[in-house]
């Protein structure tokens, strides 16, 4: 491990979207690290997941969906996302995400692509 | 079309209510609340105040700031405090536990009157129905 | 002597809407809103016994914003009109948030 | 149902009592109802049954213990205190508590008795 | 390649606990902080492969302020400056809160 | 007594240490904070700074009042700020969407450095963990 190590960050989210913040402080913090040109992951795990989904529209009850932001990961070279397997079954929910490039992973891969990672900040 | 009121015997209608707010600006559980209160307004029920508790309070906190694209859960209660009357009352302690002071009185939106606990009292007493958003 | 249970947390995240199925008295009146859209498919829903005569109601608007389906044979499809008027025909109400 | 009702105020108490603030924001509602002689009873579910445990000592991470606060409910005539035997038993718990006068109520027991109160309030 | 697992919420309120369950390791240390004390005698527990070998600490005076009793033969007592050289000792940490 | 620090090779120590807070005064969740920090520095741990973000930035108001015989954090910040240096680093949109705007400077306590989430991308980068709490 020298000096010269590249970091990368995985963010793991783990909460719905539109009745609490993290969603939105945690893309946040993904949007800055790619600006700077640093390796950002997106982790999707436990009710996190529900913010991957297709079809949802925040506008019905007057939120400002930032998950249409997610359609930006490509421009800021954001293209790893990985969603846990065993959380979209538990909640029985489909591999239909409204982005593209979203990995889904079972528990083992899942849990093996966070240790690839130095820092993990979970939201 | 709806029927708002419940009476109960003859002569006592139960149609007053009071709602306690414990959720912040900043998140959708507010627009909820909102939405449930200007609903019940426009459907005369007799809304005899709204009390601010917990992270609540940061709805009087007059600098906070949301974007502008965002929701303005200010303006809404704002229109409602003009439009109704609708009392609002801010519980001090809950407020200075999170940096809302009254000694300096523009760190508090003027439309909310600065009361404590025992207005939670008066509204239980009051109100048929209170209501916890 | 009926109760109003307004759910609004997601069941695969706390411990709320159990404590809420726990508390259920015959003809109480369940609305899911906000986050409480999410436990429309949750397996604790069939923990209730048919025998207590449960409503279970839902906020149309909080459930699509979600992209979650209403299964019209299980729950009645209400607006926030309906639950302001809940609030007054039930005798008493409690949020599980 | 006459004007002459008397209210009650049921206190529903669901959060551990340390790292959250809702014991102690619930407790000063007691308090409150209490001294302006308001009939105010107290419900324990959930995790809300660890503020009634014995032998717990806040001052070790320096809480300033609102749970001792519990022995003035006599002084307030607040003697209606309830705590949920499912709850207890699914954390193992024995019914060994810092206070008097708690009744452990079976589930359907529990539900029965918040019935008895005009208004309910969850912490 | 180790991770540590900083553990602050009761796993009979939230779902973190189980969650940080779900992406272990072989020789990951799992230390149980604040409200995470409550989870000592959790059923979840019980669901950790042997074969992982993980290992499962306490921060004394958090389960002590909490009347949560510490069965030595299963976790190591340990108190605020180990939790610090485990920060390092670790290649990462996850907070699950 | 304590071994603080891990040697990975020869010529590479790994003690650079970075925190981040996003959990709000009032509750014990910050003692265990700051007794994390303040053991990390007592032993010498190199801590490059402390990031508020979320619910944390209610840590920089100064308009806080937590009763006098609770815990105050607010005081010890100041302690290990004065006696370590240590950098203290406001995420400043979160803090004005909690009502803390640093138009009024008097809303911040000094101790504080005004910062976006670009503190949080250098603070990643210079340390060896960062760790949130």
């Amino acid at each position: 491990m020298a000096d010269t190590l590249i970091k990368s960050l995985a963010l793991l989210n783990t909460k719905a979207p539109y009745s609490n913040t993290a969603g939105k402080d945690a893309l946040d913090i993904a949007l800055i690290f790619g600006s700077f040109e640093q390796k950002v992951s997106l982790f999707f795990q436990g009710d996190g997941v529900w913010q991957l989904m297709a079809g949802q529209n925040g506008s019905i009850i007057s939120v400002k969906d930032y998950l249409k932001t997610f359609a930006a990961f490509e421009f800021y070279d954001i293209d790893t996302i990985y969603v846990c397997q065993t959380s979209l079954t538990q909640r029985n929910l489909p591999a239909n995400f409204h982005i593209e490039q979203v990995q889904v992973l079972n528990q083992q891969a899942f849990a093996q692509q966070l240790t690839l990672h130095q820092t993990i900040l979970r939201f | 079309m709806y029927n708002f009121s419940c009476t109960i015997f003859r002569n006592k209608t139960v149609n007053k209510l009071a709602v306690m707010i414990t959720t912040p600006p900043y998140s959708n559980l507010s627009v909820t609340a909102l939405d449930y209160i200007e609903t019940a307004l426009k459907n005369g029920v007799e809304l005899i105040g709204v009390f601010f508790y917990q992270d609540g309070v940061l709805h009087a906190d007059a600098h906070v700031q949301i974007a502008s694209d965002e929701f303005q859960a200010i303006s809404h209660w704002r229109k409602l405090h003009q439009a109704y009357k609708l009392p609002l009352y801010l519980c001090i302690t809950a407020a200075e536990k999170r940096g809302i002071s009254d000694e300096q009185t523009q760190n508090i939106s003027p439309i909310f009157t600065i009361s404590g606990l025992g207005e939670l009292v008066e509204l239980s007493t009051m109100a048929d129905r209170l209501v916890q958003f | 002597m009926a109760t109003l249970h307004i759910v609004r947390q997601s069941a695969y995240n706390t411990d709320d809407f159990a404590q809420c199925l726990q508390v259920l008295n015959t003809n109480d009146v369940i609305v899911f809103i906000d986050d409480g859209c999410y436990n429309l498919q949750h397996s604790l829903l069939n923990t209730i016994e048919s025998s207590k005569n449960i409503q279970l109601q839902v906020i149309t608007q909080h459930a699509s914003a979600r992209a979650v389906s209403i299964n019209d044979a299980i729950f009645t499809k209400i607006t926030m009109d309906d639950l302001v008027s809940l609030t007054f025909e039930n005798d008493r109400v409690i949020t599980w948030q």
